[in-house]
């Protein structure tokens, strides 16, 4: 029971430190990173739950983050549809397209699923630089509506600045991790590394692996879609550019690096990747060239090829000798 | 007691190779049926097709009186046939336990999405933290006789015992026919012993058993009657003495007594 | 026939037979060693920059040929050393997610370097014939292009006749067929990835000069060869050369054509659109066989 | 010639052979014999350098030679046919032979070879511009063993070379190992299902049963063995 209880006071230290972070760094910029670190930590867990847990490698993950802005931000502007529902709507039409493509993906595997997941995201893409009148073309579409105030009673909380902003995210990335966490402790998640694992084996347990596949990447979608909308509505600015491949090649990275198949690895890569490419961009000033993609390229072969597990894995094994030690 | 599961002159053709040559018999309920044959004499091939891995070319197969010649591999086994494999497939990336929780589910009442559904609204927080679905499983670990490997990945077990952890996996998803692709190969003399009265364990409770073996001493130990195939034909059946002392499957095993020069 | 139509299917040719050339490296590749090598198209980006250096130093015809063989020889070396590299460590506890993954770290890194080399100003390599047009009746082209049709063509040549002559080129195609026969006919297997991985790199480094020749050059411009060499070489199978060599052609014929008669917008997209319907349909490609036993 | 001592080789956590020792001498026809899974390919992956060796030594005239990369393994003679045809499919037979002899820089010794491999397999001479792909099964087997002899072995190791094929072709097959053991002279290293025929062409014979040697003799004493029908059919 010690575990346990070190365990959830592990927990309760943590988010009164992300609560009260806001309230010791007030620096603007520094709270813009800390939203955009929550949005990539969506994106990535929900990536990782298709490659991760079921090891299909979808390259197109930015086409359902660009899906989520993009219906987020039309319903807001056309419909006037609260954003709070926009930012679920977004996730559904994400999760819709999600459906849509794991049909021809259930057939694939490796580099045909790769370039077929590429082709679709490459294809929206244009439709989005192309549908001009839904969309505005390249330009894209500025302005988004920021998200309603929320009044409950006498409390009133408005959403103008990043801090407010940074608790949105918050919540949303908890809302997810608690969603991503039941899935995958239960019957399904075990039912998704079992086919992971051995797909011939998990048949001969009465595993139909193409309609767990299909549901995985509607889920997958979905988050995607979610996390989407969030950044429409405090970027305020949604154009094709969300939908290219570097953004599911970050992602990717993302994943990777923090450990692939891990819950915590997503966040923990997100959430340094996000940082130190801050901290490089802050460098380029003194070093008058812009290095963050270099590192980002180098530092995923240097994971695959030399820490498979990602940062997880060495934490873990830093532990473990910690622990042998003592 | 009747007839669990038939095949009516079941072919399967790969190219040019016919794996599986008209092949006929049936399996009685209860009962441990032996397949043997020399290497490449199709015997991999009919469990395949049994268990649904691929359609035969021709023929029927039919299980408690339903044809299931064109199901696919998951929907045989939610019928009732479970299966091990020549090479282990276990998942090695999940703990023992985890390995029979994941074939435990129901899955002939419950797809994918009522899967999401109950993760969010029935079970406890984690299915590690089901007390009754564990309970269950480490009986079946118990039964096994592996159950010091509960929280073991898999993949780090040795390879005698995941032998035995995909029999236990098998028997969770409570098969009324179960098929063991040599259950015994890569084991030492020793742990065959234990393979044995396993197996038999299985039968005593009314599980019925197709099971190829190539090492003699359990399959003549355990069967209760032998179907011996020959360039996927079957050419023997009956008794294992009688099996046993057939010229024609001696000369399977040993060769034609013939050579160009003589 | 419509004099429009031949124009664009000559167009849709000329750049085809450049996919081809390109994706002919990817097949081999993946052919041999089963690697999805993402960052192709970056081979092509260097053997691009190649040609403008070696241009800018000597101009004219010999400097387009110079520029070919320097990008060969640049860009094959490239591929033997990130084959040591990169993909080498990674043949021992091969999966396709890893591989796929590495080969992309490899795209990120080359394509990042390459803005901090060369800067983002697009580039041209300059025509050595001087803006001569040819008039073949039906429709016409300059001769730079119908030289870079032929040279792809010749390029290819070549590649058959290391393939189907030399002794190691017989030793690619058997390892790419059966991997442990190949070894035991005392085949150096490593010494087959080297070489087969220089070769293809080299090729998409040519290919790269003849795509620079036909378009802009700038750093990130390795993505659109890389995806265009992965649809050529799942429409003609991945791992089948002359395959590829048909797939490129018809993608380029197939990308004039829509470009023109379609929408001009999704010329880009018109590869995708095509393999999706094709994988849909067969899952290993037009001229791909049927996988596993 | 070849000498294994207590060699041990695992795939993953499954050993697959425990502790094989065993011997070829020069001019020798040595079988193996076992049934399905007992380890005899494992052994002869693991003489010619594709499988790795946990423990024990391989030793070939006197030199280790265990865990070498398989082509240097190849450049010493050691020439193994394997399994199931396998043939390049996609190559004519031609140059399936031509990558038999891929080691050999004597262009006039291959080309001498060549005319008395064609001698021995005449189909193969007809078909030299077929794609091996088409062959039928036996041709391609006589292919596999063809190309083998190209690379001029010491030790050829023909790896259930009867398997599979129709009865007329396989006694075709027997006659030529015959002939290539008895004229050519080549020292053999056979596996083979049919345990007759095997004990009858061989000098001596091992019998591996569950990755372990649980007999050796003389072809002849095992072929008269009473336990030899029992090792196969069971204690």
């Amino acid at each position: 029971m010690s575990a346990r209880l070190r365990n959830i006071l592990l927990w309760v230290v943590a988010l009164a430190a992300l609560i009260l972070l806001p309230q010791v760094v007030e620096d603007r910029y520094f709270m813009h990173i800390a939203v955009m670190a929550g949005i990539f930590t969506i994106l990535t867990l929900s990536w990782n739950l298709l490659a991760g847990y079921t090891g299909q490698l979808n390259l197109g993950h930015a086409a359902f983050y660009g899906i989520g802005a993009y219906t987020s931000a039309i319903l807001a502007m056309q419909t006037g549809l609260s954003p709070w529902l926009g930012l679920f709507a977004g996730g559904l039409v994400a999760a819709l397209f999600g459906l849509m493509l794991g049909f021809p993906a259930l057939r694939l595997s490796g580099p045909y699923l790769a370039i077929t997941t590429i082709g679709f995201a490459e294809i929206l893409r244009l439709v989005a630089m192309n549908w001009v009148d839904l969309t505005r073309g390249s330009l894209g579409l500025s302005g988004v509506p920021l998200l309603t105030p929320i009044q409950i009673g006498d409390f009133r909380m408005q959403f103008y600045f990043e801090r407010d902003y940074y608790y949105v995210v918050l919540a949303a990335v908890l809302f997810t991790l608690f969603c991503i966490r039941r899935l995958i402790g239960s019957e399904f998640g075990v039912t998704l590394q079992a086919m992971r694992d051995d797909e011939a084996g998990a048949q001969s347990i009465g595993i139909n692996p193409s309609s767990y596949k299909l549901a995985v990447f509607t889920i997958s979608a979905f988050f995607a879609g979610f996390a989407g909308g969030l950044f429409a509505h405090f970027a305020r600015l949604v154009s094709p550019e969300l939908l290219a491949l570097h953004n599911t090649f970050d992602v990717l990275t993302m994943a990777m690096i923090g450990g692939l198949g891990t819950i915590a690895g997503p966040i923990l890569g997100a959430v340094s990747l996000t940082i130190l490419s801050e901290a490089l961009r802050s460098m380029e000033e003194v070093l008058k060239i812009d290095i963050r993609l270099i590192v980002y390229g180098l530092l995923l072969i240097l994971t695959i090829l030399f820490m498979r597990e990602g940062l997880v894995g060495v934490i873990k094994n830093v532990w473990a000798r910690v622990k042998g030690d003592s | 007691m009747g007839a669990i599961l038939t095949t009516d002159r079941l072919t399967k053709n790969f190219g040019g190779l016919t794996a599986v040559n008209d092949v006929s018999f049936s399996l009685e309920q209860g009962e441990i049926l032996g397949l043997i044959g020399p290497n490449g004499a199709g015997k991999t091939t009919l469990i395949n097709l049994i268990s649904g891995a691929f359609p035969p070319s021709k023929g029927t197969i039919t299980f408690e009186g339903r044809d299931i010649t064109r199901e696919k591999a998951h929907t045989v086994n939610t019928l009732g046939i479970a299966r091990t494999f020549q090479v282990v497939r276990i998942f090695s990336r999940l703990t023992a336990l985890e390995n029979v929780l994941a074939a435990m589910v129901d899955r002939k009442h419950k797809g994918p999405w009522s899967l999401v559904w109950d993760s969010f609204f029935r079970r406890a927080c984690a299915l590690t933290e089901d007390k009754e679905a564990c309970a269950t499983a480490d009986s079946l670990l118990d039964f096994v006789g592996i159950s010091k490997y509960r929280n073991e990945q898999a993949g780090n077990m040795p390879y005698a015992l995941t032998k035995r952890l995909e029999i236990a996996r098998a028997l969770a998803t409570e098969p009324k026919l179960l098929l063991l692709d040599e259950p015994s190969s890569g084991l030492n003399p020793a742990e065959l012993t234990g393979q044995i009265d396993l197996i038999q364990k299985i039968n005593a409770q009314g599980t019925s058993i197709l099971i190829i073996e190539h090492v003699m001493k359990v399959i003549m130990g355990i069967s209760h009657r032998l179907i011996v195939l020959h360039y996927g034909e079957k050419i023997a059946e009956g008794e294992p003495k009688v099996v046993y002392n057939d010229p024609l499957v001696v000369e399977a095993y040993l060769g034609g007594d013939s050579d160009a020069q003589h | 026939m419509d004099s429009l139509f031949l124009q664009q299917v000559l167009n849709g040719l000329i750049t085809g037979s450049v996919y081809s050339l390109i994706a002919i490296g990817l097949t081999m590749i993946f052919g041999v060693m089963k690697i999805s090598n993402f960052a192709q198209g970056d081979y092509s980006m260097v053997g691009a920059y190649t040609a403008v250096f070696v241009m800018a130093w000597v101009g004219g015809w010999l400097g387009w040929i110079g520029s070919v063989v320097a990008a060969a020889a640049v860009v094959g070396l490239l591929g033997v050393v990130t084959e040591r590299l990169v993909f080498r460590p990674l043949m021992t506890r091969w999966t396709d997610i890893d591989m796929i993954m590495v080969s992309i770290g490899l795209f990120i890194l080359l394509d990042n370097l390459a803005q901090l080399f060369f800067g983002a100003t697009p580039r041209m390599i300059g025509d050595p014939f001087g803006g001569t047009t040819v008039d073949l009746g039906v429709a016409s082209t300059s001769l730079l292009r119908l030289f870079c049709f032929f040279f792809a063509g010749i390029t290819i040549f070549c590649l058959e006749l290391f393939l189907n002559r030399s002794r190691m080129g017989v030793a690619i195609r058997a390892t790419s067929q059966n991997r442990f026969a190949a070894q035991l006919m005392g085949i150096d297997i490593n010494q087959v990835y080297r070489i087969t991985f220089g070769v293809g790199a080299l090729l998409a480094g040519v290919g790269g000069v003849l795509y620079g020749t036909l378009f802009a050059i700038y750093p990130t411009m390795g993505a659109l060869p890389t995806l265009k060499a992965f649809a050529v070489t799942i429409l003609g199978g991945m791992g089948n050369i002359r395959g590829a060599i048909w797939g490129g052609l018809i993608l380029g014929v197939a990308e004039a054509l829509g470009g023109n008669y379609i929408a001009m917008e999704y010329k880009q997209a018109i590869g995708f659109f095509i393999i999706i319907l094709v994988l849909l349909v067969k899952p290993s490609g037009l001229f791909g066989r049927k996988e596993g036993a | 010639m070849l000498n294994i001592e207590n060699l041990k080789v695992a795939y993953g956590k499954a050993v697959a052979l425990h502790d094989v020792s065993m011997r070829v001498e020069e001019g020798e026809l040595v079988t193996l014999l076992g049934s399905n899974g007992a380890g005899k390919s494992t052994l002869l992956k693991t003489i010619s350098g594709i499988n790795r060796a946990l423990e024990g030594r391989i030793v070939w005239n006197g030199k280790e030679i265990q865990n070498q990369p398989s082509h240097l393994i190849v450049n010493q003679g050691i020439i193994q046919v394997p399994e199931g045809r396998a043939v390049f499919p996609d190559l004519t037979v031609a140059e399936n032979l031509r990558m038999g002899a891929f080691t050999r820089r004597d262009e006039d010794g291959v080309a001498k070879d060549l005319k008395e491999v064609f001698d021995l397999f005449p189909r193969l001479k007809e078909r030299r511009t077929q794609l091996a792909g088409t062959m039928s099964g036996g041709e391609a087997q006589m292919l596999a063993i063809a190309r083998g002899l190209l690379a001029n072995p010491k030790l050829l190791m023909l790896d259930e070379p009867s398997l599979g094929l129709a009865p007329v072709v396989r006694e075709a097959i027997y006659h030529v190992i015959r002939q290539i053991y008895q004229e050519k002279g080549i020292t053999i290293l056979l596996v083979e299902q049919n345990a007759r025929w095997a004990l009858k062409v061989a000098t001596r014979a091992y019998i591996l049963e569950n990755g372990r040697v649980t007999m050796e003799d003389t072809g002849a004493a095992l072929a008269a063995n009473p336990g030899v029908q029992r090792a196969y059919l069971g204690h």
